[in-house]
């Protein structure tokens, strides 16, 4: 029973780790916005759920594994919430997705909060 | 904010989570990392996401600003005052022993669970004073400044 | 090298760095600093630093004088601060003075004179009693030089309106 | 196998801090704080276990409860380029 949690935690902490990593190389190569959206929701769902779950079975039931359940529910509710908000703002900006052709959307709108010439902080 | 439905559930949902958490912060302090500094901006943040996604106007009628600036007082009178209290009892100033003259150790359990809740006070009034103080005005800059 | 004239920008470095140095303090194992910092600078300093940019402009305006002479200073007192580095104990070192004159005798002293198990929160609240008290008070001023400024100001821009 | 998972996150974090640094347009900013804020929360817990410090956690949870603060902050004052009400919505639309 031990060996068999143990597996399972670390199957479940390797996977969190894995998604994680993704999510974040996806938010850095997708090419625009709200591809990024999605790569996020990848860090932000599934790494999320599986390390903090790998990490509660770890602990065996306590007051940590409850901490981590309770942080577990709050990025749960929180996560979602902030990337609609972020997606809402951008939407309501006049940023638009591009259509499924792949013809160029209205993305850069005069009134585009940030200007495209504002190549802040290049490396 | 007005239309933005999904914030304003998910806010009252967090706010009561995030006070509780200050009061956990607050009164275990002495147990794990936390006192009443980080209790303080915990609480004020509670007030100031209800002001951010509701209106300015909803949080001041939680909590106006009369009654933020004397909390922010408050505080530092409650913890001037444990000191004065152990002064005037034959102990030095802030010198807890004076609150449980039998037990000491229990005494200056008693007096720091006390200043920790003065300086818990004062920093809520003082960020929730400062939060008011910044968004009560109107902005200067005009749209060519963008 | 990273610049940027875009004070937005600045405001959301400034966040994620936040963040960083909380990472910092809790590999250091200074959990109680790693606590101020997170509830800072995860809420607070951002909604601040925003407010403060509602009130002025939102690009830093180009300096008027070329930067050479503050790089100079700011190099050499860099070089000197590095150089006093060198006479300063190895971290963790057991010799340091911060480690051998009042640190272990908090930590004797705490648990039979307060018999708390955060000693943090035992010097804090209890042997720095004094200091703790001025921070309060300095909180508190904060707050007294703010209103000052902001709310005085308001009402001197309303006289203005009406005296046109 | 904690120590995968931080250098993980390590790696993670980095990649989410180049797009910070690149933007282009302020929305993915506000999105990779958002994701670094997520990552932080995750490499503190995990961080917690390679000590042996269940204290972290506390500061985790603090994370996860009020980095959403910083994100809705953000998004408000771009709207109505004010954080108390007197801004105006420059958008005028309802989203």
């Amino acid at each position: 029973m031990e060996t068999l949690i143990d597996i399972l935690s670390w199957i479940l902490i390797a996977a969190g780790s894995f998604f994680a990593v993704v999510g974040a190389a996806g938010i850095l190569r997708f090419p625009d916005f709200w591809s990024r959206l999605h790569a996020l929701s990848i860090t932000d769902s599934g790494g999320v759920i599986l390390l903090l779950l790998g990490m509660a079975l770890q602990a065996g039931w306590g007051l940590v594994a409850v901490k981590l359940l309770i942080i577990l529910a709050f990025l749960f509710i929180t996560g979602p919430t902030s990337t609609h908000a972020v997606a809402n703002a951008a939407l309501v900006s006049g940023m638009k997705p591009k259509d499924s052709a792949g013809a160029p959307g209205d993305v850069t709108d005069p009134e585009s909060p940030e200007p495209a010439t504002d190549k802040a902080g290049a490396p | 904010m007005r239309h933005h439905l999904i914030l304003r559930v998910v806010t009252k949902l967090l706010i009561g989570s995030i006070m509780l958490f200050a009061l956990y912060v607050q009164f275990h302090g002495d147990y794990s990392p936390g006192g009443g500094f980080q209790a303080g901006v915990i609480m004020a943040v509670a007030f100031i996401i209800y002001g951010i996604v509701f209106s300015l106007q909803d949080v001041q009628r939680v909590l106006p600003p009369w009654l933020v600036h004397k909390l922010s007082a408050l505080g530092v009178l409650v913890y001037a005052g444990t000191g004065v209290v152990s002064f005037f009892t034959g102990y030095g100033f802030l010198d807890y022993a004076a609150l449980s003259p039998h037990h000491p150790v229990h005494g200056q359990h008693y007096g720091i669970i006390l200043v920790e809740l003065g300086v818990g006070i004062t920093v809520t009034g003082v960020m929730i004073t400062i939060y008011y103080a910044f968004t009560s005005r109107t902005p200067v800059m005009d749209d060519e400044a963008w | 090298m990273l610049r940027t004239r875009s004070l937005f920008a600045t405001v959301m470095l400034a966040g994620v760095f936040s963040l960083l140095s909380a990472l910092l303090f809790v590999t250091l194992d200074a959990v109680d600093v790693a606590f101020t910092e997170a509830a800072v600078g995860a809420g607070i300093s951002t909604v601040l630093m925003l407010g403060t940019l509602a009130l002025t402009r939102r690009f830093e305006s180009p300096p008027a004088h070329t930067p050479v002479i503050p790089l100079f200073v700011v190099l050499v007192t860099g070089a000197a601060l590095v150089y006093g580095t060198l006479d300063m104990p190895y971290f963790g070192s057991a010799t340091a003075p911060a480690q051998t004159h009042v640190a272990p005798d908090y930590i004797s002293r705490t648990p039979h004179e307060i018999d708390v198990p955060n000693i943090v929160t035992a010097i804090l609240a209890s042997y720095r009693g004094y200091d703790t008290l001025g921070e309060t008070a300095v909180v508190f001023t904060a707050a007294v030089g703010v209103l000052l400024l902001l709310s005085g100001l308001r009402r001197r821009r309303r006289k203005e309106e009406e005296d046109v | 196998m904690f120590v995968l998972a931080s250098i993980a996150l390590i790696i993670a974090m980095i990649l989410v801090l180049i797009r910070l640094f690149a933007g282009p347009s302020l929305y993915d900013r506000v999105l990779a704080v958002n994701g670094f804020g997520t990552l932080t929360v995750l490499f503190i817990a995990v961080l917690g276990f390679l000590n042996g410090r269940p204290d972290f956690l506390d500061i985790a949870l603090l994370y996860a409860l009020i980095n959403f603060v910083g994100t809705i902050a953000v998004l408000k004052f771009f709207r109505y380029r004010a954080m108390g009400d007197s801004g105006r919505d420059v958008t005028e639309m309802d989203g």
